[in-house]
């Protein structure tokens, strides 16, 4: 069974092959969902000049806000960059490239590159500045925009459960962009709570079948609330 | 007198209806969701994933794991389905959400909204803002209706860089509720005691005022 | 809470709305997962002159197949209908119009349409009788051609669970086209094996939910299997 | 001697790696699974969504909702995964599978492949064929070598319509196994007691033949 057992022991063997000038892309919206101890690897490895995909970019000191504090990222795509004081000094620095993209066009080209779509149309964009050099197309008397897929060296993926195959389930709204991320990496890793026996999954509720996976690991997280918001009890 | 924040989330909330899907972006469209109609049910959707949000957690049922698109912590009501950013974006993008209340710093009489940038600040992002009012056939603008300098945000065209070109079809602002089409601003309800004419002043895009144009009423 | 109560008590009730010339998506394979009450409603509401989009059209006499009996079909897109030999004579009389489209594309054809995307590039079918008359656009050295999306005023889906919000979940392979059909009718119809309350299904594993549906009804069902092959006990 | 359907399937299976993922057609690609070499573990994929099949059920075990792409019932094996139409094409045209074995009517030199229709013969459907030749990276086309009538089916161009175009990499025939690349097929093996005579004689498209050829052996 060797062949499908994806485990590895530790965060080293599962960072291995990351290198500087390399893409990344990572599951996780705002704090919810995130690879944080796949990040803080990262981090450790010292890669550089590494471009991400990711919706958010973390905040000062937690996710992937801690990258910048050695300047990894070279550039992002992302949809909303704005928790983190360190980002908006390199990005006015022009220290870190910032290609804004739409959430939904954001997930949906992880999406397409992951299932071997290389572009798709979507009005998502038309006549606003993201729509700027792409095609424009008209589809029943509306106007859309081309949008080409996203591929990663690396996808970086936090699960709740897996198995040894790398079947992955994610929890509530920790879901997110991870099963997306985890199809559009040419090595995924996948970073979980809990790791179970193959069978343990109903099959039918698997959000991420293992053949997109590559390796698992199983760790401990600080799961950081960065709106705690309360009613009283 | 201008409308209040709240008068604005109630006034808005008399455009739902039974059964709606909705999604209501920060600020003033989360207040909405406050003042939903007696015998009215509406399921809220929030676009990192959940399409049934609940109220806010207490301090035991707090997760981290359940969040809403405003990053607080939620809860999920009976029957509601999370699902990944792809989907919620399909449902969005798919024209499924019967109605979208967001902000915008202005809009025009072609239906065009800016929302996410002003050139000269630090840009942010535009979340997922872009996606949504792309995808929604009904979308409500909440926003003032004019700047503190009295500077007009209901424009001939917009002079910020746009979220989305001609998607606007209804504005609610502290002083009227404005449908748009045919190339202009048509003028249905005004804002308790505000008068016709510091509407039409502050309207700087084409307005059509009919004769009659009743005041809204709150309790 | 009767906005978003969809059960509907009888199947006339649940197609009621069908005419001829409309555009049907029906989820199913083979005859695994197929909508099979709703079509015999259709048979039994004589609608025709239908284009019916399916990856098969059932085989003579149960699925798909029954609505050829009275020729209500005139249209079918479907990537594979050999099993029927009623279909065959049609088929040569050109009393039904066939397009074939690949599993795959017509699968993807069906989740554009639900979401908004109007058209996709793909690889399959480029160089084939398929990619005749559709652009061809290179990206990254290789070619692809452009598929639509499809959109109906029906999609029929059979599920296994569903509470009466329309949040459907389905067993094993019969899930195949279904969630994908839910998504691109404009009024989508869903029969299921047991109708559940709000809150009985788990919302992160939900496969369709509730706001693709607009009429559920509880049925019983036949399934009947196409090739049972079995191995020694 | 040309190749059992059985030894044909037995050469395949040696192609196969441990942890490959693999989709195998309907005809000889399915016999591939009754000979998965020892100590070698895949994941077979069929297209209808399940990764993971397992054995034929017992006749307690049939299931209407658990079959193949090939319509019959199946199991599951533990840890497989079941999944939509999109999902399973998602991996197939995404190239995530890692060897499909398929059957053609023509293949070519150029990679090409014809498999799912005969001009003039009735016309039942590519079902998925025209997606696994187009995503996957590696292929392995099984196929008697010629026709009764002797024809060959190793052509320099396919008469008929094409399945996909320039994507077949190897071949597995009954009196062959050959490799295409450069727009010429390489001849590899050959079978038991069957002639590089036999084979050059049977291949119509260009064919590059090594010094030596070496005989398959099956024990």
């Amino acid at each position: 069974m060797a062949g499908f057992d994806k485990r590895v022991n530790s965060y080293e063997e599962a960072m291995a092959g990351i290198e500087s000038g390399m893409t990344v892309v990572a599951g996780g919206f705002g704090l919810c969902g995130i690879p944080e101890n796949l990040i803080a690897e990262i981090k450790r490895l010292g890669a550089k000049d590494l471009t991400v995909i990711s919706n958010n970019c973390g905040v000062d000191g937690f996710g992937l806000g801690i990258l910048l504090e050695d300047k990894q990222i070279r550039r992002i795509y992302a949809s909303y960059v704005g928790e983190n004081a360190m980002f908006e000094q390199q990005m006015l620095n022009d220290e870190i490239e910032v290609i804004l993209t739409p959430q939904g066009t954001l997930a949906e080209k992880m999406r397409a590159g992951g299932a071997g779509i290389p572009a798709f149309y979507t009005a998502t964009g038309y006549g606003t500045p993201i729509g700027d050099g792409k095609e424009v197309r008209e589809f029943n008397g509306r106007h859309y925009i081309l949008e080409e897929a996203f591929h990663a060296d690396f996808a970086i993926v936090k699960g709740w459960k897996a198995d040894r195959y790398g079947n992955v389930i994610y929890r509530d709204t920790a879901q997110n962009f991870n099963p997306l991320a985890a199809t559009c990496g040419k090595i995924t890793v996948v970073e979980v709570e809990e790791i179970v026996e193959p069978g343990e999954l109903k099959p039918d509720q698997i959000h991420t079948p293992g053949i997109y996976v590559d390796r698992i690991i199983q760790g401990s997280f600080e799961k950081r609330i960065e709106k705690r918001t309360v009613r009283e009890g | 007198m201008a409308l209040t924040r709240e008068q604005m989330a109630m006034r808005v909330a008399r455009e739902l209806e039974d059964g709606f899907y909705v999604n209501l972006g920060i600020g003033i469209p989360t207040l909405v969701a406050n003042y939903v109609p007696e015998g009215i049910d509406v399921m809220l959707q929030s676009e990192n994933g959940l399409l049934g949000m609940g109220r806010f957690p207490t301090e035991a049922e707090v997760d981290a794991d359940m969040i809403n698109a405003g990053k607080q912590t939620v809860t999920a009501r009976p029957g509601a389905a999370i699902f990944d950013s792809a989907e919620s974006f399909a449902m969005i993008r798919g024209g499924h959400v019967d109605l979208t209340v967001l902000g915008a710093f202005e809009v025009d009489q072609n239906g065009n909204i800016a929302s996410w940038m002003v050139p000269g600040k630090l840009i942010k992002g535009m979340g997922g803002a872009m996606d949504l009012v792309a995808g929604a056939e009904n979308i409500i603008c909440t926003m003032t209706h004019a700047s503190k300098h009295g500077e007009s945000k209901l424009l001939e065209s917009c002079n910020l860089p746009l979220t989305g070109a001609g998607c606007i079809n209804r504005v609610l602002t502290d002083l009227a509720y404005l449908e748009i089409h045919d190339g202009a601003f048509h003028l249905k309800e005004r804002a308790p005691g505000v008068s016709v004419e510091e509407i039409v002043e502050k309207t700087a895009g084409k307005l059509v005022v009919p004769d009659h144009v009743p005041e809204m009423t709150f309790e």
